[in-house]
C-alpha cells in the first residue's frame, strides 16, 4: 500500500526532481581503497579540493553512504570483498570508478591475479581516466554523476 | 673487510662451500650444498653479524631442472650485504627453513613457498599469503606459469 | 573470540587483522595480506627493462614512487654499467627528497587522524599539496612521476624551480613548528602514544625492521650514510634516531627526517652543477639489453629500505627480478607488538609503522 | 602541564582566521604547468605509422588501425597510465602531451580514441587560472 502510494508520488515529476536534487547532493563515500589512488582519495578530500562542497563526504560506516569510489586496481582477493560491501550499501547506490585499472585493468593486463574492469564484479555509473586521475577529474566524476542522478526517473522527451 | 669474510667463511666450512666471491664493494655471495645452509647461516649470523635479513628470493632455473634460494643478509657494523645461495633439485624441492636464525624470514619464505612451491622444513605456518585464498594451479612465478594474452578491443 | 578488522576500515584500508580477542586484551595478531597483489615480479619477467619502469613504480605509487624508481633504475644501471651524469644525480636526489617530505607528511596526517586530530589531518596535506605542486612542475604528474630513467632522468628542472622550491621549503620548515606545537609537544598526543607498543633495538634487528622504524628503536642504519648511492655522500646531514622506540618516537620520527630532508635539499639546490641529464640519448630511448648477470641495488625510500635483485639472462627482459619492500619487512613487527595489548592501541601501533599495502603485495 | 594543552587549542583557534586553501575548482583552476601529463595528442601530418609507440606502451593502450588508407595510433584512454614513454620515443615528435585531465565518460567505449578524435586538441580551460600566489606563515596561503 504504501509502497504504491510512494510510487505514485514519484510519477510526480515536480516531487521527483527535489528527490534527485537532494540524492544528488549528499552523495556520501565509503572508505574503502582498493588500490593506488588512495592518496589522491585524500587529495580530493581535503582542504584544496574539498569535495564536500559537493556533498562528497568520506565516510567510514558504509551503511549510511551511497557512493563507492573504487579507487585503482581490484584483485580477485578483493572483488568478494568489494561485492560484499556494494551489496550491504543501501539504495540507491552509484559507483565511480577512478583511474585506468578500475575501468580496465590497465597496467595489469598480463597479472594473474587482478580483475580485468571492476565492471565484471559491480555495476559502475561513471569512469574517471587517469593513473590517478587528478582531484579535478575526480571532481568532473562527481558532477557527472550528479547530472546522471538529476535524470533519474524522468523521461525525457 | 669483504675478503676476511670470505676468509672466515671458507676457513670454517672448507668442503661445503661450492662458491664464494666478492662481487663489489659490500656484495659477498656465497654458494653452498644444500644440506649445510643452516650451519652456515647460523655461522654468518653468530660469528659475522649478519643479523639483518633483507630478502628470501627463488629463482627458477628451468633449463637446468634447478631452483635457486638466495638469503640477502646484511650486516648493520660491517656494512655488507651477503648472498648467502644454495640450489635444489625442482622435482624435489625442500629445504630446511633459516627462521630459526633469521626471524625477520618469516614472510619471505612463505610468501617464496606460495609462488614456487619451495618447502621450508620447520617453518611454522606455510600457508597462502598473497594469492587468494581459492588459488588453485601451479605457483605464478615459476618458469612455466603462463600469464594471460594482449587484451584485445 | 576471533575479531576481523578490515578491509574496508578507516584505519587498515587494504589490510585485514584476524584477532584473537579475550574481553578488550588482544592475544593474537595474525595478518591477511594480498587485497592488492598483482604480480608485479612475475609482470617484470614479460617486459622490457625500459617498461618496468613505471610498473615497478606502482609497487608505491601511494607516496614514494621516485624512492621505488630509484631502485630499479639503480639495479639496472649496475649490470649494465650505464654512467649517469652529475646534474641527473642531483636531480634524482632532489627529486627522492621532494617526495620523502611528500611521503612523510602524508604519514604524519595519517597518524593524526587515527588519534582524532583531524586538524592535523587537514595541515599536513594541505602542506604536501605544497610540495605536490613542486614535484609536478618538475615531471607532470602529482603522484606517478616515472621521473628517474635508465641512464639519467627525463626532464630538468624547469624555470624559476629552484626559487619556489627554497620559498616553499621555507614556509614548510616555519610550518613544522606549528606541527611540533601541535602534535609532538602536545600533552595529549603523549599521552596516547607514548610507552605503547614498544619496539627494542634488539628485536627490530632480530625481526628485520627497516627505516625510520628501525631508527627509532635506536639503531643508526640508514642506506644514505651507509652505503650512499647517487650524491648523498656529499651533504651534511644527520640521522635522527628515537630513544623508546615507542608508539610515539616512531611518530616523530617522521618530522624530524622531513627537518633533514629540508638540510639536504637546500645543499642539494645550492650545489647542483650545470650539464646534461642524461648520459646519452640514445641510453634513455632505446631499451638497453643487460648483460648475463646479477646485481642487488639498495636504496632507502621514505618507508624505509628498498632492495632490487636483479637476475639477468642477456636478453631485453629481466629474467627474475625479486623486490624486497620496506613494507613488507616490516610486518614481522605487528605480531610481535600486539600480544596483550588492548584493543584500543591497535590502531595506534599500526598506524605509525606506516605500511602501505600496495607496498606489502606487490 | 596545563599551557601543552591550551596551547594547541588557541593555535587551531587561530587557524580559523587565516585564509581558506581552497581552489574553487570549477569557478577557478590550477594552473596546469608545461610538463603536465594530460591526455595524450596525435599530430596526424607528422605520424609515419612507424608501431615504436605501440611497442614501448605498458599498458597496451595504443594500437595501429587503418584509417583513410594510413595506418594511425588509436588511443584507449581506459588503459593509459600517462608514463609518455611513447612521447619520448616518437621519432618524429608526433606525440605531445596536453593539459586536458577532465574526460570522464558513462560508458567505457567512450574511453576509445579513433585517430580522428585523438588528434583534436583540448577544450580551452573554463575557469579563472590561478596559481599559489603569496605563502605566509601568518596569514595563510593565497591563490590568485
Amino acid at each position: 500500500m504504501l509502497s504504491k502510494v510512494r510510487e505514485r508520488l514519484m510519477n510526480i515529476k515536480f516531487l521527483r526532481r527535489i528527490l534527485n536534487w537532494g540524492r544528488a547532493w549528499s552523495l556520501w563515500s565509503v572508505h574503502l581503497e582498493t588500490g593506488c589512488c588512495g592518496p589522491e582519495d585524500m587529495g580530493r578530500a581535503c582542504a584544496r579540493f574539498d569535495t564536500e562542497r559537493f556533498g562528497t563526504l568520506p565516510f567510514p560506516t558504509l551503511r549510511e553512504c551511497d557512493l563507492l569510489f573504487i579507487t585503482g586496481l581490484v584483485t580477485k582477493k578483493m572483488a568478494k570483498r568489494v561485492r560484499m560491501i556494494y551489496d550491504q550499501m543501501p539504495d540507491p547506490k552509484y559507483v565511480i570508478a577512478i583511474g585506468e585499472c578500475a575501468a580496465t585493468g590497465g597496467f595489469y593486463w598480463d597479472s594473474y591475479s587482478v580483475v580485468q574492469g571492476v565492471d565484471r564484479v559491480i555495476p559502475v555509473d561513471v569512469y574517471v581516466p587517469g593513473c590517478p586521475p587528478r582531484p579535478e577529474a575526480w571532481i568532473q566524476g562527481i558532477k557527472m554523476l550528479q547530472e546522471k542522478i538529476k535524470k533519474e526517473g524522468i523521461d525525457e522527451k | 673487510m669483504e675478503d676476511r669474510v670470505v676468509e672466515d667463511v671458507k676457513a670454517s666450512f672448507p668442503d661445503d662451500v661450492l662458491e664464494i666471491d666478492v662481487q663489489r664493494r659490500g656484495r659477498v655471495s656465497i654458494s653452498v650444498k644444500r644440506d649445510r645452509i643452516y650451519d652456515v647461516g647460523l655461522f654468518l649470523r653468530d660469528k659475522l653479524g649478519f643479523d639483518h635479513i633483507a630478502s628470501v628470493s627463488g629463482v627458477d632455473y628451468i633449463d637446468k631442472k634447478e631452483f635457486e634460494v638466495v638469503y640477502h643478509a646484511w650486516s648493520i657494523d660491517k656494512k655488507i650485504l651477503a648472498a648467502l645461495r644454495t640450489r635444489i633439485p625442482r622435482d624435489n624441492p625442500v629445504l630446511k627453513s633459516l627462521v630459526d636464525v633469521w626471524e625477520g624470514a618469516l614472510y619471505h619464505e612463505r610468501e617464496t613457498w606460495e609462488m614456487f612451491g619451495i618447502k621450508f622444513e620447520g617453518h611454522p605456518n606455510l600457508s597462502l599469503l598473497l594469492l587468494p585464498e581459492d588459488w588453485e594451479g601451479i605457483p605464478p612465478l615459476r618458469k612455466d606459469f603462463i600469464l594471460p594474452k594482449r587484451p584485445q578491443e | 573470540m576471533k575479531l576481523s578488522m578490515g578491509p574496508q576500515h578507516p584505519v587498515t584500508s587494504h589490510f585485514r587483522f584476524i584477532l584473537d580477542v579475550d574481553g578488550d586484551a588482544v592475544l593474537n595478531f595474525e595478518w591477511d595480506v594480498g587485497y592488492t597483489h598483482r604480480g608485479i615480479e612475475k609482470m617484470a619477467e614479460n617486459r622490457i627493462y625500459i617498461q618496468n619502469i613505471p610498473v615497478v613504480e606502482r609497487i608505491n605509487s601511494y607516496c614514494d614512487a621516485i624512492g621505488t624508481t630509484l631502485g630499479y633504475v639503480e639495479v639496472v644501471e649496475e649490470l649494465t654499467g650505464i654512467e649517469i651524469p652529475e646534474r641527473a644525480k642531483y636531480l634524482r636526489v632532489i627529486a627522492a627528497e621532494l617526495n620523502r617530505i611528500a611521503s612523510h607528511l602524508y604519514a604524519v596526517s595519517l597518524v593524526g587522524i587515527s588519534a582524532g586530530f583531524e586538524t592535523m589531518l587537514m595541515w599536513t596535506i594541505n602542506d604536501r599539496e605544497l610540495i605536490l605542486d613542486l614535484l609536478v612542475k618538475l615531471s607532470g604528474q602529482r603522484i606517478t612521476y616515472t621521473y628517474p630513467t635508465i641512464g639519467g632522468v627525463r626532464w630538468d628542472m624547469p624555470d624559476g624551480f629552484k626559487e619556489d622550491a627554497l620559498k616553499r621549503l621555507d614556509y614548510l620548515e616555519k610550518r613544522l613548528e606549528d606541527y611540533y606545537k601541535m602534535m609532538a609537544w602536545n600533552r595529549t598526543f603523549q599521552m596516547r602514544f607514548k610507552n605503547v607498543g614498544i619496539l627494542k633495538p634488539s628485536d627490530a634487528v632480530k625481526l628485520g625492521i627497516v627505516g625510520p622504524n628501525l631508527r627509532a628503536s635506536g639503531v643508526k642504519a640508514d642506506v644514505r650514510k651507509d652505503e650512499p648511492y647517487e650524491v648523498y655522500d656529499r651533504f651534511d646531514f644527520e640521522v635522527p634516531t628515537g630513544k623508546n622506540g615507542d608508539s610515539f618516537d616512531r611518530a616523530s620520527m617522521r618530522l624530524k627526517e622531513i627537518e633533514q630532508s629540508i638540510v639536504i635539499l637546500r645543499q642539494a639546490l645550492k650545489d647542483i652543477p650545470k650539464g646534461p641529464i642524461k648520459g646519452s640519448p640514445k641510453g634513455s630511448k632505446i631499451p638497453p639489453t643487460a648483460p648475463r648477470g646479477e646485481a642487488y641495488s639498495r636504496v632507502e625510500s621514505a618507508r624505509g629500505e628498498f632492495g632490487y635483485y636483479l637476475v639477468s639472462d642477456g636478453k631485453s627482459k629481466p629474467y627474475r627480478l625479486k623486490i624486497s619492500t620496506p613494507s613488507f619487512r616490516n610486518l614481522p613487527a605487528l605480531p610481535h607488538l600486539c600480544r596483550n595489548v588492548p584493543l584500543g592501541d591497535i590502531p595506534v601501533i599500526f598506524i605509525t609503522f606506516d605500511y602501505i599495502p600496495l607496498d606489502v603485495d606487490r | 602541564m596545563v599551557l601543552s594543552i591550551l596551547r594547541p587549542f588557541f593555535l587551531g583557534l587561530y587557524h580559523v582566521f587565516k585564509r581558506t586553501f581552497t581552489v574553487k575548482h570549477p569557478y577557478e583552476t590550477l594552473k596546469p604547468p608545461e610538463r603536465h601529463r594530460g591526455r595524450v595528442m596525435l599530430n596526424m601530418d607528422r605520424c609515419i605509422g612507424c608501431n615504436s609507440c605501440v611497442n614501448i606502451c605498458p599498458n597496451k593502450a595504443l594500437t595501429l588501425v587503418e584509417f583513410n588508407g594510413r595506418k594511425l595510433p588509436q588511443y584507449n584512454a581506459g588503459r593509459c597510465c600517462f608514463c609518455v614513454l611513447c612521447v619520448d620515443i616518437c621519432p618524429v615528435l608526433a606525440l605531445s602531451m596536453t593539459h586536458e585531465v577532465e574526460y570522464s565518460v558513462y560508458k567505457k567505449e567512450d574511453h576509445i580514441y579513433p585517430p580522428d578524435r585523438f588528434s583534436q586538441p583540448p577544450e580551452p580551460i573554463k575557469g579563472k587560472i590561478v596559481t599559489v600566489k603569496t605563502l605566509d606563515k601568518k596569514f595563510g596561503v593565497k591563490h590568485g
